[in-house]
């Protein structure tokens, strides 16, 4: 029992440790590659090629003024970066880095857990995390804020739908609901071969509920000057700029686990594919952000039910159907 | 409405249908193209850009071989100058050529324009390339003509 | 919706989206627009009144303020104003080397204007593409000038100084370099679904709505008419060129954009036959009344050097009148109404300034759009507060 | 260890649900609400209906409090009820009477145990297969008409709510 | 159409309410009482022949400093899209009034919503039956004309201290 | 039998009774619409309850049948509301007297 609680606490540690480091370095992730991709060269100034930059960042993010305004709802505008932040972290529990390894004559699986519910846990805390953003807007007072949180909601109650029926349909391939068991199924062939059409409904509803562009309605600094954060400062801000980031790397991480095979991979070790896949879809996430135009509110809306959702539900009715004739 | 022949209809141009994934890709591509240009960004002011000859910078009152101002306080440059920047106070002495007593240039004021040194008629006022003055107060902006004969002391170094 | 269901929203003057310090009032049913109110003035500096008290040349660093995105084509529009009440025209070479230098500016109008309107409805990479290409320009303008925003290289009479063969060479350059760039551009949007999407359909205007509004340059092309000032009233040695001009149909934000995106390629056009036309001679008229007789002349001949003085104190004269004049600047007809009165000063400098027209059609473009359509509008007529504001 | 945790999540989930009514602000209540079904979807947990457990998040809080919050914020309400209306003698006797209720079932709550007939579904099933594979196994057998029967039932929601909400041109 | 047959075109259809014709460098200028403008503006639009659809600007002249009469003019540019000319409408404002007034052109050209505007924050003459006829550039509660020849170029109080805290002239 | 299935029937009681106190007093539609959520949601919980007592599959089926209904009365009703309050420009319950409008 000591021996469980004690190996559970220090891999609790390091997954905390490492999705934190990689939240942070996904912000420099983003500053460099944008900058590269305008001509720029990004943070340069703290350490080398700007390595340090995230930590200033922090540093600075925590020690500045706290500014909560006249009319805000006090306890709910400290409450939503909180529910923000703690809905970001509590998904990073279930991602499965690796398969296990030995050490010191311990079986160490390279997961915290693997639930039975897998993919509907994360389904269910991320729409948790949308509270965050839906209730900052609406209770810093101020008009854009309101805005910004209602379309986040609306924009997130709509995406959950077809992201979750791009997941039944990996589900109806793999047989299990366990993220770990997906990822096993997958050792042979990688589920983005088999169901590519969920994979691109997948990354397009993942990318509107991450809220980045060309679905970053809630913020759109051009039209809602910043939409939901425009009045959070400090650690708050900071507390929600983490989130954004813990979610994109919880994004990647599940894109790679659903479709991209988890840890299999040839010559390398299992996380070491892991994280290159994880990464890479990082990459892609800022990379699609400085090419395309942010789409308008009403398309958005458009997209998801017209497009993404019958798509949604064709893919299914086709994974149904190849499965029955082939009797899988 | 005819319309001319020197006219050209762009709305031909206006992609009505169709093509919805590939321009996506094709914009991917691009901006992975220049992702792995260099960068055109300067690292100010670790590295300086060399300005053009004609740079319209700080001013600086030139000497001439014996080291005194060529300005004859003609106030040419106060009369022409548009924010009205320029105030000289002319100084002559008996049997001497006139010069300026004072010659004060407000530096916030100052556009930039150039025509002081278009219209001084002895070639005395000239815009340097000097072009990062900073400091703390207005005070410090306002030009006497010590300041304005070595106007390079006033380079910006980052510190 | 009950009455009294609306939000009222103020947008601007300190909005990423409002290009300077324009601020609408807008009132929304959800996101829809029922009614906004532009409100401008904040950055009014009674540019005419200052004028009045200047002399002709005096004027023209004050111009370069207006649009300051495109400063030498307000120059021009000033220069020519001035010179049709005085009677003089230029030589053929300051008129080309104006025609370039305008032509240039006009190029970084729409520079600037596509990278925000970009930027707007959130390609945030097209702007660092325009910037690197607007610095080309900008340091043509250095070379000419010494400075870059505002280069104020034209005086009334012809041009401040004579041009360098590294002007020359710049110029070159970009005329070659340019058209692959504009290709970029159109790699990033034209055929993007996302960026037809945001606009096409979006802030239509039909050819008499436009017309009646007022109406110029780009933004009444866009509509469909065929107006511009450079063909209708060729200015400047305008009607030595060979160039086309790009009219849309729908008058939507996209046909402006497609407009704007044809002008670069026939502005690049112009330059390119100026460049390799450019004629030899003097850069200023010969006229003692207006133009600065140079240094040399003046350290010999004392009447020069009175001249000189004369010339600096006071600047030419106008005769007693009235004339307007008018260029096609970047973002529509720039027009300078100036009434002379015999002396030195104008006596009265109206500028008739295309963006403010513009923004006056603003509320009944924007009815009935959404919050993202407004700024999408915005960015397309493609207005400068400098110029609205004065 | 798990009368710790009932007594816990059981009381946390009274009092915000006392919240829910006394709080002045809709969205306060409806926050109240949304902690409310986290602490049942912890006493499911318990229950050891993790599937049931997880879907109540999924579609209460995930779902429909989604829904009630972008109500609320759509529509501005901030202190509805500021008016200080009387309160009806009908209010009273209601409460009243619901008191008394709550009482009587309390008494058969706490004295009288459910009888436990055996079904057929024990821990040793469950555990063999997964609760989600047997749920599912009944759900498409025995169920199957009651599924289909609530899809329909959803599909008509939706579609009300969309020529309900739909503003007349 | 040639000036000339342009002036001549709206001599012969309001003979009287032209006071003068001028040219002005190449353009043609009309001189048109303030009565008559309305109804020759809508001729001037309408006409198949004239046809200026396009309201560039509409701008006014204090004439205070030069000694003319009458004191202020209101000039209006209009442009054919479709036959390429220009014409210079100028109205002199009855100096008569109290507050110099000229009927409003908004009816006919959109443009002259704000053109009108300006003029009227700016030089003080009103133009009657505008829709919306506030201040524009200046703020509400500004007090004066600042493009009368009478208004200081420096603006007013400029040289007096003001209460930073109530931005209030001491 | 579980384990403290009084407590866990107690616990639905009380949470029942809030539920239906909250219902009939307050005035704002969309509280009430929760407070039936909350009636529901005890009601889940005795089910829940019950099924595990059981050993039986019944009392979760019909959870799941609850909550459908109460995700499809929460579109419903919402747009009822939303309604509502265009057309009245309050959702005040005790404003709703008419039929019809």
């Amino acid at each position: 029992m000591v021996e469980f609680l004690s190996i559970l606490i220090i891999k609790t540690l390091v997954v905390f440790a490492v999705s934190m480091l990689i939240v942070a370095y996904s912000t420099w992730i983003e500053r460099k590659v944008l900058g590269h991709v305008q001509l720029r060269h990004g943070p340069t100034r703290v350490g080398f090629h700007g390595l340090l930059q995230p930590i200033a960042d922090g540093i600075k993010g925590f020690f500045k003024e706290e500014v909560v305004p006249d009319n805000a709802d006090k306890p709910v505008f400290i409450l939503a970066p909180i529910i923000s932040i703690a809905a970001a972290l509590s998904l990073l529990v279930i991602i499965p880095f690796g398969d296990s390894v030995t050490i010191m004559g311990h079986k160490i699986t390279l997961y915290l857990t693997d639930l039975d519910i897998g993919i509907l846990y994360v389904l269910g805390i991320s729409t948790i995390g949308s509270y965050g953003v839906m209730l900052g807007g609406w209770s810093s007072g101020n008009k854009y804020g309101v805005l910004g949180g209602l379309r986040a909601s609306a924009q997130m109650i709509s995406y959950e739908l077809s992201m979750a029926l791009a997941v039944i349909s990996v589900v109806m391939v793999s047989g299990t609901l366990s993220l770990v068991g997906i990822v096993e199924q997958q050792a042979g062939l990688w589920n983005i071969v088999k169901q590519p059409l969920a994979f691109f409904i997948f990354i397009v509803c993942g990318l509107a509920e991450l809220n980045r562009t060309p679905f970053d309605m809630p913020e759109a600094e051009a039209e809602l000057a910043c939409g939901y954060n425009v009045e959070y400062s400090s650690m708050k801000f900071a507390l929600f700029f983490m989130a954004e980031y813990a979610h994109m790397f919880v994004f990647s991480a599940m894109v790679t686990t659903l479709f991209l095979g988890g840890w299999h991979g040839p010559l390398l070790p299992g996380p070491v594919w892991f994280f290159i896949k994880t990464f890479a879809l990082i990459f892609f996430c800022v990379w699609e952000r400085s090419t395309f135009p942010r789409y308008r509110y009403d398309e958005v809306m458009e997209l998801g039910w017209k497009v993404l959702l019958p798509a949604g539900l064709l893919n299914i009715l086709l994974t149904g159907l190849w499965m029955v004739i082939f009797n899988i | 409405m005819d319309k001319p022949d020197y006219v050209i209809n762009v709305s031909s141009r206006r992609p009505e249908k169709g093509k919805y994934l590939l321009p996506l890709f094709k914009g991917l591509k691009y901006t992975l193209q220049n992702f792995f240009t260099k960068p055109i960004t300067i690292q100010y002011p670790q590295e300086r850009r060399e300005v053009r000859d004609r740079w319209r910078g700080l001013h600086r009152l030139k000497v001439d071989d014996q080291g005194k101002l060529k300005c004859v306080a003609c106030g040419l440059c106060a009369k022409i100058c548009p924010p009205q920047a320029i105030t000289i106070v002319p100084y002559e002495e008996e049997g001497q050529t006139r010069y300026p007593k004072e010659f004060i240039i407000d530096e916030i004021r100052c556009i930039f324009c150039g025509f002081c040194q278009e219209a001084c008629p002895k070639d005395a006022i000239e815009l340097t390339k000097v072009y990062d003055y900073v400091d703390y107060h207005r005070e410090d902006f306002i030009f006497d003509i010590e300041k304005l004969k070595h106007p390079e002391r006033f380079v910006f170094t980052g510190k | 919706m009950a009455e009294g269901k609306t939000l009222t929203l103020n947008m601007g003057p300190h909005h990423p989206a409002t290009h300077g310090v324009l601020r609408i009032v807008l009132e929304l049913d959800g996101e829809v627009i029922v009614k906004a109110t532009p409100h401008v003035g904040q950055l009014h500096r009674g540019i005419e009144k200052i004028a009045e008290g200047m002399n002709f040349q005096q004027v023209i660093p004050l111009t370069d303020r207006l649009d300051y995105t495109a400063a030498s084509l307000n120059n021009l529009g000033y220069c020519l104003a001035v010179e049709k009440l005085l009677g003089i025209e230029v030589p053929k070479r300051a008129q080309y080397i104006r025609v370039i230098m305008g032509e240039l500016a006009r190029i970084m109008g729409h520079h600037l204007w596509l990278g925000s309107h970009a930027l707007d409805i959130g390609a945030m990479t097209v702007v660092f593409y325009t910037f690197r290409d607007r610095e080309m320009i900008m340091n043509i303008n250095e070379e000419a000038s010494g400075y870059r925003l505002t280069p104020s290289y034209l005086r009334v009479g012809g041009l401040a100084k004579d041009i360098t063969p590294d002007f020359i060479k710049f110029v070159r350059d970009f005329v070659k370099w340019f058209p692959t760039a504009i290709d970029g551009y159109h790699t990033l949007l034209t055929d993007n679904i996302i960026w037809r999407k945001r606009t096409m359909g979006v802030g239509k205007v039909s050819a008499e709505d436009a017309v009646n509004f007022g109406f110029t340059g780009p933004s009444l092309r866009g509509s469909g008419v065929p107006y511009d000032l450079r063909k209708v009233r060729p200015y400047s040695s305008y009607d030595d060129f060979d160039f086309q001009v790009p009219v849309g149909e729908v008058g939507d934000v996209y046909d402006r954009y497609l407009v704007r995106m044809e002008e670069f390629k026939q502005s690049i056009n112009i330059i390119d036959q100026a460049i390799e036309n450019l004629p030899e001679g003097p850069v200023n008229v010969d006229n003692p009344w207006v133009a600065n007789p140079d240094l040399g002349a003046v350290m010999e001949d004392i009447s020069a050097l009175i001249r000189r003085f004369k010339i600096q104190c006071e600047g030419p004269h106008a005769p007693e009148g009235e004339v307007y004049a008018s260029v096609e600047g970047s973002k529509g007809e720039l027009g300078f109404y100036l009434v002379g009165d015999g002396s030195e000063h104008p006596y009265r400098m109206k500028i008739r300034s295309p963006c403010y027209i513009l923004t006056s059609a603003l509320p009944k473009m924007i009815v009935g759009h959404m919050i993202a359509d407004v700024i999408a509008i915005i960015g397309s007529i493609d207005i400068v507060l400098g110029e609205i504001d004065r | 260890m798990e009368l710790i945790m009932l007594l816990l999540c059981g009381g946390f989930a009274i009092v915000t649900s006392l919240m829910v009514i006394f709080a002045k602000n809709t969205i306060h209540s409806a926050l109240w609400m949304v902690a409310s079904f986290f602490f049942m979807a912890v006493l499911y947990l318990l229950l050891r209906a993790e599937f049931i457990a997880i879907l109540q998040i999924i579609v209460y809080a995930g779902a429909i409090m989604m829904f009630i919050i972008y109500a609320i914020m759509m529509l501005n309400i901030r202190q509805e009820e500021g008016e200080k209306a009387p309160v009806r003698k009908s209010k009273v006797v209601g409460v009243v009477a619901l008191l008394v209720l709550f009482l009587e079932l309390l008494v058969v709550a706490v004295n009288k145990g459910v009888l436990a007939m055996h079904g057929p579904i024990t821990d040793q099933l469950m555990q063999k297969y997964g609760q989600i594979a047997v749920l599912s196994n009944f759900l498409f057998s025995d169920y199957l008409l009651a599924f289909e029967l609530a899809s329909i039932l959803l599909t008509a929601g939706v579609v009300g709510a969309v020529v309900l909400a739909k503003q007349k041109q | 159409m040639e000036n000339a047959k342009i002036a001549e075109t709206v001599k012969g259809k309001f003979g009287d309410a032209v006071l003068a014709e001028q040219e002005c460098c190449d353009d043609l200028q009309l001189v048109i009482k303030a009565e008559a403008l309305l109804d020759v503006m809508r001729f001037l639009h309408d006409d198949e022949q004239l046809a200026f659809d396009l309201l560039i600007d509409v701008l006014s002249i204090d004439n205070s400093q030069r000694r003319r009469k009458p004191r202020f003019e209101v000039v209006y540019v209009l442009v054919s899209t479709t036959h390429l000319h220009r014409l210079l409408v100028k109205v002199p404002v009855a100096d008569e009034l109290e507050v110099p007034e000229v009927p409003t052109v908004t009816g006919i050209w959109h443009a002259a919503m704000w053109a009108e505007r300006e003029v009227y924050d700016l030089m003080g003459i009103r133009f009657a039956d505008h829709p919306d006829l506030r201040r524009i550039l200046t703020w509400d509660g500004f007090e004066g004309h600042p493009l009368r020849k009478e208004f200081p170029v420096e603006g007013k109080d400029f040289d007096k201290k003001w209460d930073p805290d109530t931005i209030e002239v001491l | 039998m579980v384990a403290y299935q009084n407590l866990y029937m107690a616990l639905a009681v009380v949470l029942f009774i809030i539920g239906a106190i909250g219902a009939i007093t307050r005035r704002n539609a969309i509280v009430v619409f929760m407070c039936i959520e909350i009636m529901l949601g005890a009601v889940n919980l005795l089910f829940i309850t019950f099924s595990r007592a059981n050993q039986s599959l019944d009392g979760i089926f019909m959870v799941l049948f609850v909550m459908a209904v109460a995700a499809a009365e929460a579109a419903v009703g919402l747009a009822i509301f939303i309604l509502m309050y265009r057309k009245k420009g309050t959702i005040n319950v005790e404003s709703f007297n008419l039929m019809k409008w």
